[in-house]
């Protein structure tokens, strides 16, 4: 009935050499310790390897070879396959940048402009009006449901509302400037002010989940942070440097790097404002114009573009969270 | 490259335990008239730049087409409710088709993306199970995957599902691209809730099923609803592929891909585009408002801890 | 009702080396005792008792309650309730739904459920909150709430973990209390987990404690004080702690400062090393006039209880400055930076363990039955 | 996760997903491949005209004893609709076919021979719309209608200002001033509105024969040039973003704005929407400005029917085709949108000949610059329309615009030509 004390325990403690009768067991065991959870996660992986993996496999080996809307396999015409194996081709001519190709670096370059323009102000203007937000006042309910609108709005509506704002003759916008006299450029013509054009519409449509989540952020602050630094001295400006922003660094690290993948692959502002206007043409639109334009659909270099965008982003992410990591670390 | 440092450890949950971080704190005493009228200044010109294009899209569906590009912008020009009564007596294609298939969709990848989600983002948040993280990561992956090299594929993948030129095709796809931030916020809100829960549900008698569905579900009704939310508006508004899938016939368009044909490069029916935009904007709007109050919490508790 | 029994469990967590949370624990629980499972953090003691819940797998032994082996069994099959350190509360049920919930998943009809869940909360006096929601109830109030919980289930076994340690130290006083009362009342057998060892040694028929995933001892408050069977518990359990010392051993005795302790013969000629460690509680000691003899102790602390008052000073042994702490009299306390004299009160009242082992060695008193 | 307490876990959850899965892929059929159903057909027309094409469409389906659905598609957006449709096995019986566009989607062979249906035969359509749906010696469309582009002008403010319709871009910098300068004419940015002044200064964008890109020939830089310079003596305005440029012109023109624009009978319909054409007199239309000898200068357009490769509804597609392009369906086109014939015969009805449109624009259409009909020929107006609106915004100078686009031409549309 009293319990003994174990101090002989220790001879125990040393697990049993498993032998191969053992490893059955094991699985089993694994699996009955797992199964519940792979189960439950199962129907996610099934349903987007499907339609991811094996579509991936195939856009990748697209871009070994010279496939396009004439030599496509088509079952439903009975239609056999017949383009050929390329090799590297693809790769080496989109990367000569020749404009052939669509002049890679070029478009690389303003992709990396378009995303990093877009990013910023998204994060300064959510952050900004976030901190504005963040304080006790009246209508705030009111102010919040306002500034979330454009989140709400169907992007292709907003994209059509911009660009009949942005008519240059008889757009509203330049009839606003006009009426007090500032300049009224041409916002959407063949020049880079398409690009301020575009990535005002994108700033203005992308600020709301950027203000949102970095609200969420602000709100999960402990106030007595706050409280702290005041006792210890702190000026308005160094409690923002000093509480705010490492307070929100796990939700800033996590949007910013979903904001930039996000604006990266940014396609219908673009397209549906600007259309294949060479100066704001970036990566993804690109793929786009040679995926749906060109005498026969060139699904070759459009895949081509795709697995390039992807390994850009790739590096970029790998980059991004290591820095991360290695801040952190300090 | 490792997702998990974006993974930074769980606060709180919804369950009492956190304390609500005090509003900003430096308001003991009343902020002054000048500050407080530079707040509302700020504020109010923010809200009338977020509102006003959509504002002015339903200032322009009240004209006529032939009005809509005037030389002197005007509120009333001609005005009348005639764009919308010939958009939804079908005269300029098959409108209430087009809101069907678009509020089936978006529904169904709202219901199916979420339930994915939650079901992944719960066993990935409490079940610390070999291939968890890597899912995450490929999750991550996923979101960078440009539609350019998938949609050649898609397409054919679909063909020989028979699923091309069908809701269902497009759901699918909806949900790969839903799902996983979808999982990255539910398992971020999921985090939140102290595993005691789990733990006092199933000495309380419920399956670890049971669990999931009668305690972590209700309890994650705000991140939910954040991810409904985001599921719904990304199908909702969806364009590329629904072009590519779903124009075959007039009958199965969404309104993305059906509202087109007022936009053209050589005619734009601006009159009717506004009055179908008002149309199209008002069940994400209704979505929006159902969820806004949400909205901030759960993105909070959410995504945002990724 | 239903005993319970931990004949050789384990739980191992996987790692290089593993981890052993809880080793080899034989243990038995009769039916309707109070046993309380103490230990610092980190000792097992928690994860024991989640073994018991069917929380943490049993990797090696096997748990029984009632006489039927439930290593493998769910937690809902185990007739036992639990209440949590934090409560656990389901947010979005009322304090009813929160007592009633396990009833209404076992298809308990609606009328007894409601007769079970009244009766609780009246014993409980929740009766005025059932319709809120744990968010509006005090700390206080959630506990009883989530005491309730335990209680309508009328389960074979309460698991109570820490559920005192999120209350405030006046309320933490009073539920101790009402737990062991209530507990006295149901009869119902319980194993209650904390780190306090005032809360094991006041609520506990039987205390175990653990260390390091090892049970230590396992007996009741007076004994485990009297006779810790080594010198983990000697210095955990009882408060301020046992002077625990590490001294020269001679053919005389232990010697400390000016005092040379005269141990019993069985225990010196038994051991082998040259030191030993010697512990004495502080009521054990005393303080005497200057003449007698006694180890110098410089006062640097003087806690005043009323009643009584701590005397915490040090003591030169062997060049080294070592912590003593004395229970006096509260009334003439010695002044902070004075030296005083001290003695024991009684040569029996000692404890010896060994240097190395920390296993007690027995002195010739005769341990209370 | 402990082991046996998973035994009652929701199998159920996830067999219910499951069915969730199967619901949508079950859930919405978008197919249209049911034989019973109508005879589907895609018209691209603009708002104006649809409604004379829907009606023609039922009356035929009613004669004919079938059934059909009129689906109104954007211009802009029906070609890459058919082409992932028809890829599919799905889409319309029946497509209204820009002329451009049927050799590319019998190049790829998305659309049907149409021999031994007795659609092959010319009979007696004009020439030059029945060369449109020819496609390696074989004959894919059905001319709908033909177009070119003609100077549209606005009668009353010519009149004010007691000019004539120029008939050179020489002669409209002359006349400009007497209409208020920059409101006498709008410039359209698109590609195709720029071959008015490619073709009047003898040039082309293809030479197919010999196999060569002549778009940065002497000849078609100094006809971009001719645009640049309307806009620089202050004679014309232009809307310099892509997007807008034509509804701009448009609206600048059916309000009364502007005197004077180039466009199609397409655009008439909406035009007399305008508050400038209230009365519809007051539309004029003349020849495009240019030499009136030689190959013309507008471009020869229109529309054809084509039938989709995999349509199970042929035979009636045929019959649709054959009333919709017929005499009859044709003389209720031109009289009521002014939309031009491709058939010789109905140009003699008297309706017709006079309708003041159709008169207006039948001379044009008869000295229509011919066009490759080549399967890139849809192509040629991406680059062209980005050249082109580089040269109107001076980004670039007319030969410059004219190199890239050439170099264009090569490297994506043609690469087997060579640059001229």
């Amino acid at each position: 009935m009293v319990a003994t004390t174990t101090g002989a325990a220790a001879e125990h403690r040393r697990p049993g050499p498993r032998g191969g009768t053992e490893r059955r067991g094991r699985v089993r065991r694994f699996l009955d310790r797992y199964w519940y959870a792979y189960a439950l996660v199962l129907p996610v992986v099934v349903v987007v390897g499907g339609l991811v993996i094996l579509p991936l496999a195939q856009g990748v080996f697209f871009t070994f070879t010279n496939i396009n809307e004439g030599n496509i396999a088509n079952p439903v015409l009975g239609r056999e396959a017949d383009y050929d194996v390329v090799g590297l081709a693809n790769y080496l001519n989109v990367l000569s940048g020749d404009p052939a190709y669509g002049s890679f670096w070029g478009v690389l370059l303003r992709t990396l402009v378009w995303s990093g323009i877009c990013v910023a102000f998204h994060y300064g203007i959510g952050l900004g009006l976030a901190l504005l937000l963040n304080r006790p006042m009246r209508f705030r309910t009111l102010y919040r449901i306002l500034l979330i609108l454009p989140w709400a709005v169907p992007a292709f509506v907003s994209a059509f509302a911009w660009r009949y704002l942005f008519n240059a003759d008889y757009g509203l916008i330049n009839w606003l400037l006009g009426s007090v006299g500032l300049p009224t450029p041409v916002w959407l013509g063949q020049s880079p002010v398409a690009m301020v054009a575009v990535i005002i519409v994108n700033v203005w449509l992308g600020v709301p989940f950027m203000m949102v989540a970095l609200l969420g952020g602000l709100q999960s602050i402990p106030g007595d942070l706050y409280e702290a630094a005041e006792i210890d001295g702190a000026t308005p400006w160094q409690r923002f440097t000093q509480i705010t922003l490492p307070g929100l660094r796990p939700v800033s690290s996590t949007v910013i790097l979903l904001g930039v993948i996000w604006t990266f692959n940014m396609f219908p502002v673009i397209y549906l404002i600007t259309g294949q206007n060479p100066h704001t043409r970036i990566l993804i639109t690109y793929a786009f114009e040679r995926f749906f334009s060109g005498a026969t659909r060139d699904y070759a270099i459009a895949s081509t573009y795709g697995v390039l965008i992807l390994s850009v982003l790739l590096v970029f992410a790998g980059v991004y969270l290591r820095a991360l990591r290695s801040q952190e670390a300090d | 490259m490792d997702v998990t440092s974006l993974q930074t450890s769980g606060r709180a949950g919804p369950s009492g335990g956190r304390r609500p971080a005090p509003p900003r704190s430096g308001h003991r005493g009343r902020r002054s008239p000048a500050a407080s009228f530079g707040l509302h200044a700020a504020l109010v010109v923010a809200s009338l730049i977020a509102v006003f294009p959509v504002f002015w899209v339903l200032v322009t569906s009240f004209k006529p087409d032939s009005r809509a590009i005037e030389a002197s912008p005007s509120l009333i020009n001609e005005s009348s409710l005639d764009n919308y009564a010939r958009i939804l007596a079908g005269e300029k294609g098959d409108f209430l088709a087009w809101f069907g298939n678009s509020l089936l969709i978006a529904g169904l990848t709202t219901v199916l993306a979420v339930m994915l989600a939650a079901s992944t983002g719960y066993a990935v948040s409490r079940f610390n199970f070999p291939g968890g993280r890597g899912l995450l990561f490929f999750f991550l992956v996923v979101q960078m995957f440009p539609f350019a090299v998938l949609i050649v594929p898609l397409y054919n993948l679909l063909l020989s599902l028979g699923l091309q030129g069908s809701a269902g095709g497009l759901v699918l796809v909806y949900c790969t691209t839903a799902v996983p931030f979808c999982t990255y916020m539910l398992k971020g809100y999921f985090d939140g809730i102290p595993r005691e829960i789990d733990e006092a549900g199933r000495m309380d008698g419920l399956s670890p099923f049971g669990v999931f569905w009668r305690l972590m579900l209700p309890l994650a009704r705000p991140g939910l609803a954040v991810t409904g939310f985001y599921a719904f508006i990304t199908a909702w508004g969806e364009v590329a592929f629904a072009s590519a899938f779903l124009s075959a016939a007039d009958q199965s368009k969404t309104l993305a891909v059906g509202l087109q044909v007022f936009v053209q490069q050589n005619r734009t029916e601006w009159g009717h585009l506004a009055a179908a935009s008002i149309l199209v904007a008002i069940p994400a709007a209704v979505v929006f408002y159902l969820v806004q109050r949400f909205l901030v919490s759960g993105l909070a508790a959410g995504s945002v801890k990724g | 009702m239903a005993g319970v029994s931990y004949v050789k469990a384990s739980r191992v967590y996987p790692g290089n080396p593993p981890v052993r949370a809880v080793d080899q624990l034989d243990l038995e629980v009769n039916d309707g005792e109070f046993l309380v499972l103490v230990g610092p953090s980190g000792s097992g003691k928690s994860t024991a008792l989640r073994m018991l819940a069917g929380l943490e797998d049993v990797d090696e032994g096997a748990i029984h309650i009632g006489g039927n082996d439930v290593t493998h069994t769910p937690p809902k099959g185990r007739d036992i309730a639990m209440v949590f350190q934090s409560y656990a509360l389901y947010p979005h049920m009322t304090v009813g739904e929160n007592m009633g919930f396990a009833l209404k998943l076992r298809r308990v009809p609606k009328e007894t459920i409601k007769a079970k869940v009244a009766e609780a909360a009246k014993m409980l006096d929740l009766t005025p909150y059932l319709d809120r929601k744990p968010k509006a109830l005090s700390g206080g109030q959630r506990q009883r709430v989530a005491m309730g919980r335990a209680i309508v289930r009328e389960p074979a076994v309460f698991l109570m973990d820490e559920p005192l340690s999120n209350l405030d130290a006046k309320l933490r006083v009073e539920t101790r209390a009402n737990i062991a009362a209530l507990q006295a009342r149901l009869g119902t057998t319980t194993i209650y987990v904390t780190h306090d060892q005032v809360e094991a040694q006041t609520m506990g028929h039987r205390v175990a404690v653990l260390k390091d995933g090892l049970l230590q001892q396992c007996d009741t408050p007076r004994n485990l004080y009297e006779r810790p069977a080594n010198s983990f518990v000697a210095g955990f359990i009882g408060s301020p702690a046992m002077n625990l010392k590490t001294v020269a051993l001679t053919s005389e005795g232990a010697v400390l400062d000016g005092l040379t302790v005269p141990l019993p013969r069985s225990v010196v000629a038994g051991h082998d090393a040259k030191t030993i460690t010697f512990g004495v509680r502080p009521e054990s000691l005393r303080l005497t006039g200057g003449d007698e003899v006694g180890m110098k102790l410089t006062v640097d602390l003087v806690e005043e209880l009323g009643a009584d008052a701590y005397v915490y000073g040090s003591v030169d042994i062997g060049g080294t400055a070592e912590r003593f702490i004395v229970r006096t009299d509260g009334r003439t306390p010695p002044s902070i930076g004075s030296t005083v004299n001290v003695t024991l009160r009684d040569d029996n009242e000692v404890h010896l363990f060994h240097p190395e082992s920390g296993a007690r060695l027995e002195t010739t008193k005769a341990p209370t039955a | 996760m402990r082991r046996d307490t998973l035994n009652t876990l929701g199998r159920t959850g996830v067999l219910g997903l499951g069915c969730v899965l199967a619901m949508t892929a079950c859930g919405g059929s978008g197919g249209s491949d049911d034989q019973d159903g109508p005879v589907v057909f895609w018209d691209t027309s603009g708002p104006g005209e649809s409604a004379v094409f829907r009606d023609l469409a039922e009356g035929c389906a009613a004669s004919g004893g079938f059934e059909v659905a009129v689906e109104q598609v954007a211009f802009d957006q029906a070609l890459n609709n058919f082409k992932n449709a028809a890829q599919g096995g799905q889409g319309p019986d029946v497509l209204r076919a820009e002329v451009a566009w049927v050799a590319q989607l019998a190049h790829n062979g998305l659309i049907q021979d149409l021999a031994g249906t007795g659609l092959d035969d010319q009979g007696d359509f004009l020439a030059t719309p029945w060369s449109s749906t020819q496609f390696d010696g074989a004959t894919y469309a059905v001319p709908q209608v033909t177009d070119t582009l003609a100077l549209l002008y606005n009668r009353e403010l010519l009149d004010e200002a007691g000019v004539e319709p120029p008939t050179s871009w020489e002669e409209l910098l002359d006349i400009a001033p007497d209409l208020g300068g920059d409101s006498a004419f709008f410039v359209n940015n698109d590609g195709y509105y720029a071959l008015p002044f490619i073709y009047s200064a003898g040039g082309d964008l293809l030479d197919v024969e010999n196999q060569t890109i002549v778009v940065n020939s002497d000849e078609a830089v100094a006809g971009l040039g001719t645009a640049r310079a309307l806009l620089d003596e202050g004679a014309a305005r232009t809307a310099q973003d892509p997007g807008n440029s034509y509804g701009n012109m448009k609206a600048a023109f059916a309000s009364g704005e502007v005197a004077m624009i180039v466009d199609g009978p397409w655009a008439v319909a909406d035009l007399l929407d305008g508050a400038a054409f209230q009365d519809p007199e007051n539309l004029g239309v003349a020849p495009l400005p240019g030499p009136a000898d030689g190959d013309g200068n507008g471009p020869v357009g229109g529309h054809d029917y084509v039938i989709r490769q995999g349509s199970e509804r042929t035979d009636d597609a045929v019959s649709l085709i054959e009333c919709m392009s017929g005499v009859e369906a044709q003389t209720t086109v031109a009289v009521e949108l002014g939309l031009l014939p491709t058939r010789e015969s109905v140009y003699e009805d008297p309706e017709v000949a006079e309708h003041p449109v159709v008169s207006a624009f039948s001379a044009a259409v008869e000295r229509a610059h011919p066009r490759p009909w080549i399967a890139e020929g849809n192509e040629l107006f991406d680059p062209l329309k980005i050249g082109y609106a580089d040269v109107l915004a001076g980004n670039l100078s007319p030969a410059e615009a004219a190199e890239q686009v050439a170099t264009a031409y090569q490297d994506t549309v043609v690469p087997d030509y060579t640059i001229g």
